[in-house]
Formats: C-alpha cells, sequence, structure tokens
C-alpha cells in the first residue's frame, strides 16, 4: 500500500523536476550569444509550465486528489486565477509600454 | 466519521474524500497565493515598462542556481508528501525519518539561497541597485521568511510525530499543506524571477 | 436574563446600555467601529493623508500640498487628537478575546500593551508632525519637507508594534481550546503580521513599488489590512453574541430557527 | 483575596508628585505667562538663549516625575476591578490609556530640552522644535479625555449597595473630561482662547490636570481606607 504511494509521489516528483529542467532548454534557445532578448513566446511558456506545476503539487502532492469535489474546484479556479492575473498584467503592460 | 464510511460498500475501492489538514490551512493558501499574484503581477507590469533594464540585469542571476533551489525545495515537498502518509499508515519512524528529511532540503534551500545573495551582492547588485532587483530580492526574502516559518511548522510536525501521545494527523497534513505552499510559490517566483523574458 | 421593557428603540437603548449583561462587551465593539470608521473618513477625505502622496516629490510641490490641504490637516488631526483615546476600549476588547481563550493571561497583557504603546508612533506622531507642518505655512520649505518625511514615514514606518501584536494573537487563536475564533483567522493574522515586512522598504525607496505609497508597500498591504480589521470586526461580534461568561469553550451561536424548534419541541412534550 | 501591601505608599507618592510638578511648572519660564504660537522664530530663539537654565533644570525634573502619575491609574484601574462589572474590559482600557499621556509628554519634553540644547542654532529650527514641544504637550488630552470617561462610565455601572465610588466622582469626571476637549483643536487657532496659550488650551487645561489629581487623590485615599477597614474587620 504504502510503496505503491511512494512510487507515485516518486514519478510526480520526476515528472516536476523534469519540467524544471525543461527551463535550461527553453533559456538556451530563447538566448543567442549570452544576451539576453525580450521574448513573448518564452514568457507565455515560462508562466504555463510553472502553474501546470503547481497544479500537479496541488493535486498529487496537496492530495487535493481525493479532496471533495470543491476543493478540487477552488483549486483548479485559483490556478485559472493565477494564470488571467499573470498573463493580463504582462499583457497589459505590454500593450501600455507600446 | 468511520462508521460512516463502513456504512457504505462502495467506500473499500474509493478512499474516503477528505481535505488534508485543517480546512482553515486551506484558506491561508488561497489567500496568500493570491497576495502573491498581487506582488507577481507588480512585477510583470513594471517589467514591461522597462524590459531592457530587466533583462540586462536578469543576466546576472545563474539559472542553475535557480534550479538547484528548485529541486531541493521539490525534493523537500516529496519527503513532506511521504512523510503526511506515512504516519497515516502509522509508520512514525518512516515519517519521522521523511519529515528531517524535510528540514534538512529546506536548510539546503536556505544555503544555497544565501549564497546567492552574497554572489549578487558581490557583483554589486543590491537591493537599491535598480529595479529588478528591487523585486529580486523582495521576492526571494519574502519567500525565505515563508520558509523560516515553515521551519516552525515543520517543528510543529516532529513534535507531533515524535510522541504516542500526540500523534494529531491533522495537524501533520496542515503542516504540510503549508510547506507545500511554501514550494509551489517558489515555483512560479524561480518563473518569473530566472525565466521570464 | 432579563429582558428589556417595550417601549421606543430610544428607551430600549438606555436600558440595554445600563442593564444588558454584555454591556460593557458591547460598547467596546461600538467603540471600535465607530473608531475604524472615523478614523477612515478622518485620514482619507479630510486630511487627504491617505492614499498618501508621493515621496518623491521636489520641495515646492510638498509645500503646495500642505497650502492645498493644511486647513483640512489642522481639522482632521484635532479631531484625531480628540478621540485617539477610543483606542483604548478596542484594544481591551481584543485583549478580552485573548482572555476568554484556553491560553495564559500573558497573551492578553502583551497585546493590550504592544497596542496600546502602537498609537503613539504609528498614528499620533504623524499627526504632531502634519499639524505642525500646516501650522506654520511660511516656514522654511526644507523643514516643512522634513516634517513630511517624518509624518509618513512615522506612520507607515511602524512596524513591529503590530508585527508581534499580530503574532501574540497568531498564536493565541492556533493555541486556544475554547474556539473563541476560527483557526484560519489565525492564519490570517499571519498575514497581517507579514504586511509588516513588507512595509520596511518604504523607509529605503523614494520611488517605485516599494515606496511609502507603492502599489505593494501601500495598495496591496492596505487591501490586507482592511479584510482583516473587518474579520476580526466580525469575528469579535460573533464573540461577543456567544460569550457565556464561563471559562470553558464558547458555545455555538444557537440560530433562530434553531431555537424556535426547541421550542416547539418543548412544547409537543 | 489579592495583596494590597504597598498600595498605600503608592498613593502617597501622589501628593509629592503633585508638589514636584507644581515646582517644575513654576520653574520653566515659558509657563506662567505661556509662550504664544505668534512668536516670531527670533524671539522664540531669544527665549531659548537667555532662559537656558530655568528651561532645562525645569525640563530634566519634568523628565524624572513625567511618569509619577501611572501608579495612581493602575490604583484606579484596581478599584474598577472591584466594582460590578461582569468583564475587566473598563480596567484593561485603564490599563491601555494608562502609558499614552506621560510617552506624549516625554515627547514634548524631549523637544524642549533640544531646543534648549544648542540655543545658537538657526532660529527656524529652534522655533521648529518649540512648535513640536509645544503642540505635543498641549494636544496630550486624548488618553486623558478617554481616562476620564471610562471611569465615569465604570462607575455609572457599578450598581451594587455599596459602589466603590460614590456617584459624583463619576460627574466630576465627566466635567474634567469636557474641560480637557477644547486642548485638542489648539492648532485651528494662533490667538484667543483655542490657542496654545489661550485660556481654553492652556489654563483650562492645565488647571483641569491639576484639580483631577487632587480631587481624584481625595476619593481614590477615601476608597482605599474604606477598602482597609473592610478587610480588617473581615479578618
Amino acid at each position: 500500500m504504502t510503496t505503491t504511494f511512494n512510487k507515485r509521489l516518486l514519478i510526480v516528483w520526476l515528472i516536476l523536476t523534469s519540467m524544471t529542467l525543461a527551463y535550461v532548454w527553453i533559456d538556451h534557445t530563447a538566448d543567442q550569444n549570452g544576451t539576453l532578448r525580450a521574448s513573448t513566446v518564452v514568457t507565455v511558456s515560462a508562466i504555463v509550465i510553472a502553474l501546470i506545476k503547481v497544479r500537479i503539487i496541488f493535486r498529487e502532492f496537496m492530495e487535493v486528489r481525493h479532496a471533495p469535489p470543491l476543493l478540487c474546484r477552488l483549486t483548479d479556479a485559483w490556478v485559472v486565477l493565477i494564470a488571467v492575473c499573470l498573463l493580463g498584467s504582462y499583457f497589459v503592460g505590454s500593450s501600455i509600454a507600446g | 466519521m468511520t462508521n460512516l464510511a463502513d456504512s457504505r460498500p462502495q467506500v473499500k475501492e474509493k478512499p474516503a474524500k477528505f481535505v488534508p489538514g485543517q480546512p482553515d490551512m486551506w484558506m491561508f493558501v488561497l489567500f496568500e497565493s493570491l497576495l502573491f499574484t498581487g506582488y507577481f503581477s507588480v512585477y510583470l507590469v513594471s517589467r514591461t515598462q522597462n524590459e531592457q533594464l530587466y533583462l540586462q540585469s536578469q543576466a546576472d542571476l545563474d539559472l542553475r542556481i535557480g534550479i538547484f533551489n528548485t529541486i531541493a525545495l521539490l525534493l523537500s515537498s516529496l519527503t513532506i508528501a511521504r512523510c503526511v502518509k506515512a504516519s497515516r499508515a502509522g509508520n512514525y519512524r518512516s515519517a519521522l525519518t521523511n519529515a528531517f528529511l524535510t528540514i534538512f532540503f529546506g536548510v539546503v534551500f536556505l544555503v544555497s539561497k544565501i549564497l546567492e545573495w552574497v554572489k549578487e551582492i558581490r557583483l554589486g547588485n543590491t537591493f537599491t541597485s535598480n529595479e529588478f532587483f528591487q523585486h529580486y530580492f523582495f521576492l526571494t526574502s519574502i519567500h525565505c521568511i515563508h520558509v523560516l516559518i515553515g521551519f516552525v511548522v515543520l517543528g510543529v510536525v516532529v513534535y507531533q510525530l515524535k510522541s504516542p501521545a500526540r500523534r494529531s494527523q491533522q495537524l501533520v497534513e496542515t503542516g504540510a499543506t503549508y510547506w507545500h505552499t511554501v514550494d509551489f510559490l517558489w515555483v512560479l517566483i524561480f518563473a518569473l524571477l530566472y525565466v521570464v523574458r | 436574563m432579563p429582558d428589556p421593557p417595550a417601549g421606543s428603540r430610544v428607551s430600549r437603548l438606555v436600558w440595554n446600555f445600563r442593564h444588558h449583561p454584555k454591556r460593557e462587551l458591547w460598547f467596546a465593539w461600538w467603540v471600535m467601529v465607530i473608531f475604524y470608521n472615523l478614523y477612515g473618513v478622518l485620514f482619507f477625505f479630510v486630511t487627504h493623508v491617505q492614499p498618501p502622496p508621493s515621496p518623491a516629490w521636489d520641495t515646492p510641490t510638498v509645500v503646495r500640498w500642505f497650502d492645498d490641504n493644511g486647513h483640512g490637516i489642522l481639522v482632521g488631526f484635532s479631531v484625531v487628537f480628540l478621540v485617539a483615546g477610543m483606542c483604548a476600549p478596542m484594544n481591551a476588547l481584543l485583549a478580552y478575546s485573548m482572555r476568554r481563550m484556553s491560553v495564559s493571561r500573558v497573551f492578553a497583557y502583551s497585546y493590550l500593551i504592544i497596542y496600546s504603546l502602537a498609537a503613539v508612533p504609528g498614528m499620533l506622531v504623524m499627526a504632531i508632525a502634519m499639524t505642525v507642518a500646516a501650522l506654520r505655512p511660511d516656514r522654511d520649505p526644507q523643514l516643512i519637507h522634513w516634517l513630511y518625511d517624518f509624518a509618513f514615514l512615522s506612520f507607515s514606518g511602524t512596524m513591529g508594534v503590530f508585527m508581534i501584536g499580530s503574532l501574540v494573537w497568531l498564536v493565541a487563536v492556533l493555541l486556544d481550546k475554547n474556539r473563541v475564533f476560527p483557526k484560519w483567522f489565525g492564519y490570517l493574522s499571519l498575514c497581517n503580521a507579514l504586511t509588516e515586512v513588507v512595509v520596511a522598504p518604504a523607509w529605503i525607496f523614494q520611488r517605485g513599488a516599494f515606496a511609502w505609497n507603492g502599489a505593494i508597500a501601500w495598495w496591496i498591504n492596505m487591501v490586507v489590512f482592511v479584510l482583516y480589521t473587518c474579520v476580526f470586526i466580525v469575528l469579535l461580534r460573533k464573540m461577543i453574541e456567544r460569550e457565556d461568561f464561563g471559562t470553558g469553550p464558547l458555545p455555538d451561536l444557537l440560530g433562530k430557527r434553531a431555537a424556535v424548534q426547541s421550542d416547539s419541541v418543548e412544547a409537543v412534550r | 483575596m489579592r495583596q494590597r501591601d504597598g498600595e498605600l505608599i503608592l498613593f502617597w507618592t501622589l501628593p509629592v508628585v503633585a508638589i514636584i510638578w507644581v515646582s517644575a511648572f513654576l520653574l520653566f519660564p515659558g509657563f506662567l505667562h505661556p509662550m504664544s504660537p505668534t512668536m516670531s522664530a527670533e524671539e522664540v530663539a531669544a527665549f531659548y538663549r537667555d532662559d537656558t537654565a530655568r528651561i532645562r533644570y525645569s525640563m530634566i525634573l519634568f523628565n524624572w516625575f513625567g511618569v509619577g502619575l501611572i501608579p495612581v491609574v493602575m490604583l484606579l484601574a484596581m478599584q474598577i476591578r472591584r466594582m460590578a462589572h461582569r468583564t475587566p474590559i473598563v480596567s484593561y482600557s485603564l490599563i491601555a490609556c494608562a502609558g499614552g499621556p506621560p510617552t506624549l509628554f516625554l515627547v514634548a519634553n524631549m523637544f524642549w530640552l533640544l531646543g534648549a540644547f544648542r540655543p545658537e542654532r538657526a532660529p527656524e529650527l529652534t522655533q521648529l522644535l518649540n512648535d513640536l514641544a509645544w503642540l505635543t504637550f498641549t494636544i496630550l488630552v486624548p488618553y486623558l479625555i478617554a481616562q476620564c470617561l471610562l471611569l465615569a462610565l465604570a462607575i455609572y455601572w457599578d450598581r451594587q449597595d455599596q459602589p466603590v465610588f460614590k456617584p459624583w466622582v463619576a460627574h466630576f469626571n465627566l466635567l474634567i473630561a469636557a474641560a480637557l476637549a477644547p486642548a485638542a483643536f489648539t492648532a485651528l487657532a494662533s490667538t484667543g482662547p483655542l490657542a496654545w496659550d489661550g485660556l481654553l488650551s492652556f489654563w483650562v487645561k492645565n488647571v483641569a490636570i491639576f484639580v483631577w489629581i487632587i480631587v481624584m487623590g481625595i476619593a481614590l485615599g477615601q476608597t482605599i481606607r474604606q477598602q482597609r477597614a473592610q478587610n480588617l474587620v473581615a479578618a
């Protein structure tokens, strides 16, 4: 019983870690010759990957998977809310800056 | 609660739905993440107003340190999740080991964070250097304060696990929920400070 | 508990004020509500010191700001000087909530002293500095600018008393077994305590999100503070309604419907 | 039963503190003819230059004994605990008030002493210190007002056969609160009764504080004596 749980947790951790390492790849493709360049694609994908990680942490580590539907929906709504706020402020800010 | 669960046959296949830890802690998690979303939004808006400065300053951050931080915290999240499972199964020895591992990885995170601050300050990037480093030092240090509070919380978890007289599963889960919050806030901070372009 | 006599609202109010068993608690609660309302009106609408003007202004702008708002500042802060004593029953009620918990009296007394102390650097010093600045518009502009900084920094930058006070309340709420407050209020106290950490850069920056009028150091903190204040006002009201003057757990509030039902059950029997 | 030893000693410090306060009040050169807010910066600077010694010694005396009233307020708070109340809210409130006036007074006291420390500085700076001192001194009333009102309320609520204080004490406290109130508005006028050298803001306020100390001293003394007599009988 415990071992199957632990295996699942380990797989989750591996997924989260590999998603973290994916940032290295994003980072390498975004920059040329060590100078950093602004990029909407990188920004959006960085935020989206982070939010997917947050949702996985919610579902698996924080055991929302087994929680009543209210908490499931609430945490999902929160991920969406955070996404809207972050992407919204990025795009609104960009459009103000021109 | 258990009586209720026993009376229903299908419960055996699907474990009963429950909120891990105190529901009160979940209100804190949601409220605190909303607050951080506020800080992040301010950061992203200021960033778009002065993109070149942020990009130049960002070049002084080392992505590898950020990744190391993240993996350390993810490991601590893994161990505290294992701690919760073990303590639920009544395996308190393993739960304690995992709680101490969590503390260990938390300390690793903290030390690597402090070393990174020292490195940045040596490079001449301080809290007052420019707008990017204002946000960098603010977000990392407010998060570190959460880590420090987390050590108090983990202390409570260890205290609960140590004696058979206590061992409140609810408090262990509440502490774990707090610690995971520290973790996922760092996941967001990491993406926003190190990766966003 | 004897019932108030039938009569006009005023006579019932007078009776309640003199004889109601919870008169002291309700008195303190109403003082608190009136105080926070007055505080909002005086700081936001009469003196215009909130939301705060910019710390980045140059001296002539600051002097002009005092010229425009001087009269409101003098009148508003005079009223503050008259009513600042209302803090006392308010803090007494908050301390009482801790006294009602299953924790040591040390919590109640610590909170009482910490928050009584807080009013001087956190509010009255600002009022004094603002009044002195508005008193003589012909004063050397540099000195007016210094008073301006002094006022806003003492107001925003008084942190520790509120932080430690909130933490004392937090620990009391979490340890309490009398169910005086829900545990989530304890966690909300932690959020409130952290706003006092977040405001610290106001001592350092003259512009940006962390200055004393900044998006993070002022606006987000203000949202938390207002929410926290509203929450504890409501929770204290609930506490007073549930108060049974015992030492054990506070009973739950019997809803009106439940009371009616139990009455009808009695009647059937 | 609570220990009551030493209460009489604390009580008898009151006349001593009162005498010291009156002496320091008379010694400070700016009180008998209170300084007007209309004085120019040069006049203020001259005042600190010419009367340096008396300012220093009187304010040092005030600094030593400015907090002298706290034990008496605490004695009052303890008496409130004996009243027929169901909660300690009023005595908590009085404790919360006790520190306020001395703190504000000490702030004013420091500004006066600072003013006299380097009287040769630029007159505008001395005037600023003087303004801060006088304003803080005049507006230290909010906690005193609250103390009076809370005492009055506590006495009105004390419904028992032998109340701790007689009802006239409550009425007296209301009167004092009313007398202290105008001082809060001193910043609105630089001449006339509201100005900080005026009839209401200076004379009425300070005389009210003085009268309060004497009258409450007598009332408190009687109460403590009665209480001790009762305790003796009970023992």
